[in-house]
């Protein structure tokens, strides 16, 4: 179907392009009010296998963008965000990276959901010194070992998620995991950190690697039901833990043993059938919040202007947006040093954070701490996005651990 | 470790008739036309999402049959308008025509299905497993083989005892002589391309009912197939048959040993082939020069 | 002396039979015709001698040398060389880069991405002997595909001399050519051959070429050898004429 | 044209010298107006590197005629190669090329001996297995190549030339004319090679293979030959691209890139030397350029293929070249 969002995206980035092009020849309309424009530059894999978690997080941006435009925009500049797509190959995202800034002269780059190009963006962006927020990719270097003074993370690390999980899975199945993983960055820091955790807590595993594009897990699946588990940890992502799912369930698996992981994105929870809307895992953020007024009134409004319910992912690009503003606010400026300086331990505000308790980014390690929301995933109860139930709410920071524990030593530019 | 090898070789069959399926109709079109369908595994998508589409009004089984059938009317035009007009020229502009056609169908799939999976469901008969113990083998996975098994004798049926079947077999051979004969080389050409366009439709519905719906869902299958025909000798459907049931075996009991060489384990069967016989296992020997 | 000698051999393509048996001698400085019918084995029997597949029975000796299953390149180096029925040429170069692509592979030059002076001036030689010889000079900066039928035929042939080939085997030089061409073709053939000495077998259907030219003529039917002599005991053979002159003429 | 030489008219001969100083022209002054006509240095890198993996392909397509549909190995590899080097052995940018060059060309060789038995598609699909194969190593080798992440933590070193050292490291526009003399001694050593009678035997086994054979050129080595250069120099252009992005991933191995560097070679012209360069700076900036109008950029590039293959078949330089003769 051609959803109303998909012809907006193609709409804008016609408008952005020809604005690129007028640019050129004349001073660009916007200019004609005297402002020059805050540009930002995103760059996510609309194209490949993540497209679908790319666009949320890009409606979630653009929705933040429209929003605040009305309001005044940031330092009383409008916003304009220009989208790229890095096709989920580290080549084009760094290529589309140095584009933005080069030439397009953005002041500040989101990107990417793939946290390998993420981590390339990371490079440029610090070589050439501008403020780089990564709302979605994952891996634990971007804010550990590798963390730079220009880069923030809002998404959680996977050892924060697995962190969450672990406690809760131990505690209603057992201690016997068997993991399916990825065989890259992200699956393997997902993986050890699941077993950090389990071994603290006394339990004992058996896991396999698997290739990242994996469709039949058949074989695996088989290996798995011999190791008697009391959990199967489903570490893939995307299409491929879309497929470990319905096979699972396929195979009847799901009455002999306990089902979860770290995520199992909105997105892709109502990419598989009914029977394999289960298992138990973490959501980085929920719509459904009964006890916090301000998510109601965002999610209403959200519907409204997009007409559909926001997911983590949404959640994601609005908060970057927000927080470039909240940082531009209290540092009087774009420039990369001093927003970097002003983000630092800033708290967001309810109608950003979204969710209860302090959630700020952390000045150590330049990592988002919100809450982690463990629950279960079930088929839609009502509402056709209600497929999941929160049990329990971890805060991020004791899932993080001490910024010592992360590996980052922050430096500043002189 | 007995029933392990058992459950895995069971299962290495599965998947190496699907890659089958695929890979008899890349190997028939590239016999008759000299054509690699680069575009193959997105014709297997489109089989897939067409019958999504139609499941709703005429049911799974309604689309089973009418989707392959749409997907084999479009290789029939898509042959008809691009494919035919370059068969005369160097093999490199074939090859890039459906190089580039593969690029737009995946690209029109995302634009109208969305990038997001799609689940496609199966009837109930067919999502449980057969049994406690052979809980790997659902019913969807028997019936995926049973239609595996007909497709596949159907068309050598086809080819054996239909007049256009026979033409595309002596066509393979030798088709200065069918042309020679009087026979339509063209339309010939085409139909062939058709029949190739269906197998990937047929694979794309049991793919659909299998692992659900998405644009690059025939990414995956595209390699393992060009290598069933390697491994099974160019220009023999029966090697292909052979090339693309070893290759799932081989790949599933690599599972046991070492999982993340399962991929890694077909491609290594293919150059132990090339290297000890260039030809593949049903080649035909080539002329010594 | 002999230069080529093929001892009973056969080709079999599966159950079919192609040549069977065939021996021939060939003497330095002979001109050979090879005639019979269509389907008689002819362009399979050369293709045995040129080295295109090996017979599946017999022996071929060449100079000497046993070559039954040399490969084509070895044969070449010995001093073999061929045409084809259906010209065989590099269409879009021109005669002269044809003809030099044929001199710096005889002269072991082809692996060389440099050409000294001494060098360079004996590729220039051997480009000039073969243009001149087959008539070809002022069209040296024509590409071959733009020429007649004839004079690609005669660019094919200029590009074999180049090797200073000591048996030149040429597949129906005047297939498919008018009364001219063939004059003109079957002209250079008698200079190359009573000028320049070269040893020659021939496939040839026009019979008044063969019979103007040949030294001696082999003549195979179904594959087999049906007689062997000269021009004036092959005219007068009974068996020929009814098997294939009969026919033909 | 004089009658009786059999070297060329050097009427013909002037026309190279003028396509050369064109293109040198227009690649020496890049920084000077691709910024007026909308573009950005990185851009012109990307065409420079993408031109050279164009045109070492293009020995093996456009001269020597066999149809590799795997290039992006070779192209890949030489990327992995650099990046190793620089992260493992030593910060040195020559040496990252050169240890690129090897990992390519040597892969190349090997493979080669493999494929060249085989002709025309089953050639191509032979090639693309064999290029799955390196794409599936680097995919999977997490340990050493950082698997489906990629390889990082390396960055080009500057250049040290006893004098003086150019910092290639920092300065965009320095980068920009390292990679042009890379460019400049990479293609003017294969114009070389083509010039000279190697050059010319690979010319007669496109031209025609049973011609070739039976003047007792062997067909075999020399289409090997042909690979193992075209590899090494394609490796050549991966390094360089290792170089420019500071990191190397799997993707520039996959047949998708494979089927981008032989569109690049057909768009500009297979038959004339500078057409790869040429088809390589349309393709990337086209691409460039839509992807960033719409999502649906792979249609776009699916429909360049579609109508270069229906109606420009001899390539933008063919069809120049093909008027001018006439």
């Amino acid at each position: 179907m051609i959803t109303p969002d998909r012809l907006a995206l193609r709409r804008r980035t016609l408008i952005k392009s020809s604005l690129a092009l007028t640019a050129l020849a004349a001073p660009p309309i916007i200019a004609a009010r005297g402002d020059t424009p805050v540009r930002i530059g995103m760059v996510d894999p609309l194209t490949g296998i993540l497209s679908a978690l790319a666009a949320s997080e890009v409606e979630g941006a653009r929705y933040a963008v429209e929003r605040l435009n009305k309001k005044g925009g940031i330092l009383g500049r409008p916003i304009e965000l220009l989208v790229e797509d890095s096709a989920n190959d580290v080549g084009t995202g760094v290529q589309k990276t140095r584009k933005l800034i080069e030439r397009d002269k953005v002041d500040v780059i989101f990107g990417d959901v793939n946290s390998g190009i993420a981590y390339a963006m990371s490079q440029v962006t610090n070589e050439l010194k501008v403020f780089h927020i990564v709302p979605g990719g994952h891996t634990d270097p971007i804010t550990g070992t590798d963390c730079k003074w220009n880069v923030f993370r809002i998404c959680n690390t996977t050892s924060m998620d697995a962190s969450a999980v672990t406690g809760e899975l131990v505690r209603r199945f057992g201690k016997k995991f068997f993991f399916i993983t990825p065989d890259y960055a992200y699956g393997h820091t997902l993986q050890e950190s699941f077993i950090k955790h389990l071994k603290a807590l006394g339990g004992e595993y058996q896991a396999v690697m698997l290739p990242i594009n994996t469709v039949d897990f058949s074989a695996t699946l088989i290996q798995a039901r011999a190791y008697r588990p009391n959990v199967l940890l489903n570490n893939m992502g995307g299409l491929a833990q879309i497929n470990c799912m319905k096979q699972f369930t396929q195979f009847g698996m799901q009455k002999e043993m306990g089902l979860g992981g770290a995520l199992f994105e909105l997105e892709s929870i109502k990419a598989v059938p009914r029977e394999a809307q289960a298992g138990t895992w973490a959501m980085e953020w929920w719509w459904d919040q009964p006890k916090v007024p301000e998510v109601g009134q965002f999610v209403a409004e959200f519907r409204k202007a997009t007409g559909k319910t926001p997911s983590a992912r949404h959640w994601f690009g609005l908060v970057a947006v927000e927080s470039v503003r909240l940082a531009a606010e209290k540092a009087k400026s774009l420039e990369g040093p001093k927003l970097s300086l002003a983000m630092e331990d800033m708290p967001l505000p309810p109608d950003v954070a979204l969710q209860p308790g302090h959630v700020f980014y952390r000045a150590g390690d330049h990592e988002l701490m919100p809450n982690i929301f463990v629950g279960d995933v079930h088929p839609p109860q009502g509402n056709p996005d209600n497929v999941f139930t929160v049990t329990n709410l971890e805060p991020g920071e004791k899932a993080a651990g001490p910024v010592a524990d992360t590996g980052c030593k922050m430096v500043h530019p002189a | 470790m007995l029933q392990l090898v058992l459950f895995n070789v069971t299962n290495g069959l599965i998947i190496g008739a699907f890659y089958v399926l695929m890979a008899l109709g890349l190997s028939l079109i590239l016999n008759l036309s000299n054509v690699i369908n680069f575009a193959h595994g997105n014709f297997l998508a489109l089989g897939g999402y067409i019958a999504f589409v139609l499941t709703p009004y005429i049911g799974f089984w309604g689309a089973l049959l009418v989707a392959p059938i749409l997907t084999a009317v479009l290789g029939f035009v898509v042959e008809r308008l691009m494919i035919r007009r370059v068969y005369s020229r160097d093999p490199v502009y074939s090859l890039l025509l459906t190089f580039g056609l593969a690029f737009i169908i995946q690209d029109v799939c995302r634009y109208i299905w969305g990038p997001n999976g799609l689940p496609m469901t199966v009837p109930d008969v067919l999502a449980q497993p057969l049994s406690q113990n052979l809980f790997f083998i659902t019913g969807y996975r028997v019936f995926m083989v049973a239609v595996v098994i007909i497709a596949v004798a159907g068309l050598f049926a086809f080819l054996r005892f239909t007049r256009v079947g026979i033409r595309i077999r002596a066509g393979t051979l030798d088709l200065d002589t069918v042309a020679a004969l009087g026979v339509n080389v063209g339309l010939l050409r085409s139909l062939n391309f058709a029949v190739g366009c269906l197998l990937a439709g047929l694979a794309g519905v049991l793919a659909a009912g299998q692992i659900g719906l998405n644009p690059n869902m025939g990414d995956d299958v595209l390699m393992p197939s060009f290598i069933a025909i390697i491994v099974g000798g160019v220009g023999s459907l029966t090697g292909t048959l052979l090339g693309g049931l070893l290759i799932g075996v081989a790949g599933a009991l690599t599972t046991i040993v070492w999982p993340a060489a399962s991929e890694a384990v077909i491609y290594v069967i293919m150059l132990v082939v090339l290297v000890v016989r260039p030809r593949g296992l049903m080649g035909e020997e080539g002329m010594l020069t | 002396m002999t230069m080529l000698d093929v001892r009973g051999v056969t080709k079999q393509f599966g159950s079919l039979v192609a040549v069977s048996e065939v021996s021939m001698l060939v003497a330095p400085g002979e001109l050979r015709a090879i005639i019979g019918p269509n389907g008689a084995g002819k362009t399979t029997f050369f293709n045995m001698i040129s080295g295109f597949f090996p017979p599946t029975r017999g022996e071929i000796v060449f100079d000497g040398t046993t070559i039954t299953r040399m490969p084509v390149a070895a044969r070449v180096a010995m001093g073999m060389a061929r045409t084809f029925q259906i010209t065989e040429i590099f269409p879009e170069l021109t005669v002269g880069q044809n003809v030099r692509i044929g001199v710096e592979s005889a002269l072991g030059l082809r692996q060389r991405v440099w050409l000294g002076g001494r060098d360079a001036a004996a590729v220039r030689q051997g480009i000039e002997e073969a243009l001149v010889m087959t008539g070809l000079a002022s069209k040296a900066g024509r590409l071959v595909g733009e020429l007649s039928h004839g004079d690609q035929r005669a660019a094919e042939i200029a590009t074999a001399l180049t090797l200073k080939p000591r048996l030149l085997l040429l597949d129906e030089p005047t297939a498919g050519m008018g009364e001219h061409e063939t004059y003109a073709v079957a002209n250079l053939i008698r200079r190359l051959h009573r000028n320049s000495s070269y040893t020659i077998v021939l496939i040839e259907h026009d019979m008044r070429v063969v019979f103007n030219l040949a030294d001696k003529i082999t003549v195979l039917t179904e594959g087999k050898l049906l007689a062997e002599g000269t021009p004036a005991e092959i005219a007068d053979n009974p068996a020929v004429q009814e098997a294939y002159l009969g026919k033909a003429e | 044209m004089s009658a009786t030489t059999a070297v060329p008219a050097p009427a013909l001969s002037l026309r190279p010298w003028l396509t050369a100083a064109i293109v040198w022209g227009l690649l020496l002054t890049v920084p000077f107006w691709l910024p007026l006509v909308g573009g950005y240095t990185a851009l012109a890198a990307r065409v420079l590197v993408m031109g050279l993996a164009a045109m070492s392909f293009n020995l093996l397509l456009g001269f020597t005629g066999q149809m590799s549909f795997g290039h992006a190995a070779y192209f890949g590899l030489g990327a992995y190669g650099a990046g190793l080097s620089l992260k493992y052995l030593a910060a040195s940018t020559p040496l990252a090329m050169l240890m690129g060059v090897l990992l390519g060309g040597l892969a190349g060789t090997l493979f080669g001996l493999l494929i060249v038995r085989r002709r025309g598609v089953y050639f191509a699909m032979v090639t693309v297995a064999f290029g799955q194969i390196a794409f599936y190593i680097a995919y999977s080798w997490n340990s050493l190549t950082g698997g489906y992440d990629g390889l990082r933590g390396f960055v080009r070193a500057p250049i040290n030339l006893g004098f003086t050292t150019v910092d290639i490291a920092n300065n965009d526009i320095a980068f920009y004319y390292f990679l042009l003399v890379v460019f400049g001694i990479a293609v003017g050593l294969l114009g070389l090679l083509l010039a000279s009678p190697f050059g010319r035997t690979l010319l007669a086994i496109r031209e025609n293979e049973r011609r070739a054979r039976f003047l007792g050129i062997p067909i075999e080595r020399h289409i090997w030959l042909s690979f193992s250069i075209s590899c090494a120099f394609t490796a050549l252009a991966g390094s360089l691209y290792a170089l420019l992005n500071n990191f190397a991933d799997p993707m520039g191995l996959h047949y998708s890139l494979s089927g981008e560097i032989v569109i690049m070679a057909v768009m500009g012209g297979m038959r004339a030397f500078w057409g790869p360069l040429v088809g390589a700076a349309l393709f990337v900036v086209v691409q460039d350029y839509i992807s960033s109008m719409t999502v649906n950029w792979m249609s776009f590039v699916g429909l360049i293929f579609v109508l270069v293959v229906l109606f420009f078949p001899r390539g933008l330089l063919g069809m120049l070249q093909g008027r001018g003769s006439q």
